[in-house]
């Protein structure tokens, strides 16, 4: 997974409204290759719409999120290229199968390699699984395809809202060596999450919302 | 030009210029109105052809002209609303909607009441009040996505993209039922165009679309001062205001 | 190459739930069934009510079939994916669209003639039935598109989008039943054809960017 | 004569009624647009008044 040369992600005095009540105001953040983002808030304090405020599905009420040096909405397609968004819902079509549902996930972002899918797949101990339509799977087994995803793309970016919920023990074990592994190789992720995560030898920046 | 929009942008400013604004308007319209009406009434002679029966258009066809006219100026708000940004101009879409509901329910009205002395049934499909009827549609429409609509962000925007689509429309649904009126009706003179009339009796017409227009004016610089307590009704100066009012109410 | 796998898998999808795409001919079936019943049945009237009866048939039916559009990627997360794919969202959806039209509305347009026969239209009128439908059908379903978009996720919105978009229909509906008519008095219906298929080209480029911009302003939030 | 100019002024020739409906309707819409906004200005203010009296007494009893 070849790494861009220095990519930066920035935030600027952000603020988000649903309905009348303003979620957030005011949050600055800087992100850049090779470090780890947390989002820390109790519930409600708008965690998941910074997160789609960030890949750009919320549009902000004020400020503005920076990708390099240019606001995300007048690159959409080159930021998106860089970036794979993962939210609450698993996104999968439910009367596809898991491998039909990566190949449209590989026509949606442009790429297409069959050999990536079976990693994928395999990696995440859904080989078997690869032929049943996503109705027939389990929970944990949907979050574990929506998982597949990151593996795909060539994505510099990770943005995950609660990876780790309604995930097994080896699951988590599997998705934390990800995370772990794609920041190291000068990736960067955000992710919100409620349990604090344990990552020895990564510095990790946190991002509180009251 | 970029200052005068954002100061007057902001809603608390232009909450206290809406009141000066109606005040001002208020007594132009009402003499215009006063005019159009009196004028149409009594001292215009009667028409050769329908008698008295044709005083209904002082009221008829400035209503319908001034229910297309509010579309068209909530079609440029929702353009200066989705370029600029500018708040106000949403609170301006959703203020004059009601507004142009009711004048083009009143065009359909007195279209119907004109047709019952005139042709003998209260309803003729003819190309006018065909498209005014399909304006009341459009109208009621845009009335219902934006009470349906809870959050206000998405919902200024979603009713602007939709006066947008209106607008394009518009003028497609006009010529194509003036097409499918020749088809059906026939080449009948249809009375409801503006018959050609010599100048005394244009005079009270003309009277009443300015009239009505500063009369719309009007009408919405009071709903956008509703429209501006609904939805800053939180915040810091709405309450001062509000207590100012309190405590003066009380002396 | 990826727009055809996309093509692909939007009738690939359509394609496991085949029975939901026999419902809009079952709901134009009835339609059109209603009106000798309630009108009359003698060949001359129904045939001189035929082209509107069909068309509006058509035109409910469109519409009803417009609600499972957007709705399942809505709930199930895939519109985001959509929004946030690389390709050009306006693509997207009118490949969406295409798919949505090949899966419901081709069965209108071959069961239309059937039909047609029950309210006794002529040969010509039959042909100019079909070709008004290829015309007006991709229409109808573009501005439904559009209504949905807008009122994605509100409480009662099939009624909401009927009210929001039929005023949009008429246009498409004045034009293709009085191709119909004419064509069933064996009058020339080239000018009709013509207006359509201008209407088609204005609203496939105009449309689905529309559609495009109202999914960006957060209406699926 | 004064009388029957009053008269015919209400007869219209005839089709009195329909202008005198009519241009009633029109009044009852202008006014209708006149009064609901200042009606419903009114009712705002009441509301935002009556939430400050709320909050003004919580704050009392609490501090």
């Amino acid at each position: 997974m070849q790494i861009t040369p220095l990519n930066q992600l920035r935030g600027q005095h952000l603020e988000a409204t649903l309905g009348e009540a303003c979620i957030f105001s005011n949050v600055n953040f800087n992100l850049e290759n090779g470090q780890l983002l947390q989002v820390l808030g109790p519930n409600g304090a708008g965690k998941t719409s910074l997160l789609r405020l960030i890949c750009g599905l919320l549009p902000p009420t004020q400020g503005q999120v920076l990708w390099g040096d240019a606001p995300i909405e007048s690159q959409r397609e080159i930021y998106h290229q860089e970036m794979t968004f993962i939210g609450h819902k698993a996104g999968m079509r439910e009367t596809l199968s898991a491998v039909e549902n990566l190949q449209m996930d590989c026509a949606l972002t442009g790429g297409n390699s069959e050999a990536a899918i079976e990693s994928a797949l395999q990696q995440l101990g859904l080989l078997q699984a690869a032929t049943i339509l996503v109705r027939q799977l389990s929970a944990g087994q949907r979050r574990r395809l929506a998982l597949c995803r990151l593996l795909l793309g060539t994505a510099v970016l990770w943005v995950l809202d609660e990876p780790f919920s309604n995930l097994d023990k080896d699951a988590s074990t599997l998705l934390h060596g990800f995370i772990e592994q794609h920041v190291q190789q000068g990736g960067m992720v955000i992710l919100t999450c409620h349990h604090d995560l344990d990552f020895p030898h990564l510095p990790i920046e946190y991002l509180r919302l009251e | 030009m970029w200052q005068f929009l954002h100061k007057y942008g902001s809603p608390k400013i232009f909450y206290f210029t809406a009141g000066r604004w109606f005040r001002w308007l208020a007594l132009p319209s009402l003499c215009f109105l006063l005019i159009g009406l009196v004028g149409g009434l009594a001292f215009v002679p009667e028409d050769y052809y329908q008698g008295e029966g044709f005083r209904i258009i002082y009221i008829h066809a400035p209503s319908a002209f001034l229910a297309m006219g509010i579309y068209s100026m909530m079609a440029i708000s929702a353009v200066i609303f989705l370029v600029w940004r500018i708040k106000v101009a949403a609170m301006w879409i959703c203020a004059s909607a009601p507004i142009g509901a009711w004048f083009s329910f009143l065009a359909l009205f007195t279209g119907a009441i004109w047709g019952k002395p005139m042709w003998g049934t209260w309803w003729i499909w003819d190309a006018r009040l065909t498209s005014a009827l399909i304006l009341f549609f459009l109208y009621l429409g845009f009335i219902a996505l934006q009470s349906a609509i809870t959050d206000r962000q998405v919902g200024d925007k979603a009713s602007a993209i939709l006066v947008l689509i209106g607008v394009v429309n518009l003028p497609i649904i006009h010529y194509s039922v003036i097409w499918w009126n020749t088809l059906h009706q026939g080449p009948t003179i249809s009375r409801l165009q503006k018959p050609a009339m010599d100048p005394s009796m244009v005079y009270p017409l003309y009277g009443m679309i300015i009239g009505l227009f500063l009369f719309y004016f009007c009408i919405a610089m009071l709903r956008i001062r509703c429209e501006i307590l609904k939805r800053e009704g939180r915040s810091r100066w709405v309450e001062d205001l509000v207590r100012e009012k309190m405590a003066r109410y009380r002396l | 190459m990826a727009l055809y796998k996309l093509f692909h898998y939007e009738l690939l999808t359509a394609k496991r739930s085949l029975h939901e795409c026999l419902y809009p001919i079952m709901v134009f079936g009835l339609i059109v069934t209603l009106f000798p019943l309630s009108v009359s049945t003698d060949p001359k009237t129904l045939s001189m009510i035929a082209p509107g009866v069909v068309w509006v048939g058509v035109l409910l039916a469109c519409l009803l079939s417009m609600d499972r559009l957007f709705r399942e990627d809505w709930e199930s997360g895939f519109l985001d994916r959509m929004l946030l794919s690389s390709q050009s969202l306006s693509v997207l959806i009118l490949i969406k669209l295409l798919a949505h039209w090949v899966v419901l509305g081709l069965p209108l347009i071959l069961v239309a003639p059937l039909l047609g026969l029950f309210l006794h239209l002529t040969y010509q009128a039959e042909l100019a039935l079909v070709v008004s439908l290829l015309l007006g059908t991709p229409i109808l379903m573009l501005i439904g598109a559009m209504g949905v978009a807008l009122t994605l996720g509100l409480r009662n919105q099939g009624l909401l989008l009927m009210i929001l978009v039929i005023p949009f229909f008429i246009p498409v509906l004045i034009f293709g039943s009085s191709a119909v008519g004419s064509a069933n008095q064996q009058l020339s219906v080239t000018g009709q054809y013509g207006f359509l298929a201008g209407l088609l080209l204005l609203s496939l480029c105009f449309v689905p960017w529309t559609i495009a911009g109202i999914l960006r302003i957060g209406v699926a939030n | 004569m004064m009388a029957n100019t009053i008269t015919n002024f209400f007869h219209m020739g005839g089709y009195g009624i329909y202008i005198w409906i009519s241009y009633a309707m029109g009044l009852l819409v202008i006014a209708l647009n006149l009064l609901l906004p200042l009606w419903q200005h009114q009712k705002l203010i009441k509301t935002i008044s009556k939430k400050i009296q709320q909050q003004r007494d919580v704050h009392e009893t609490y501090s």
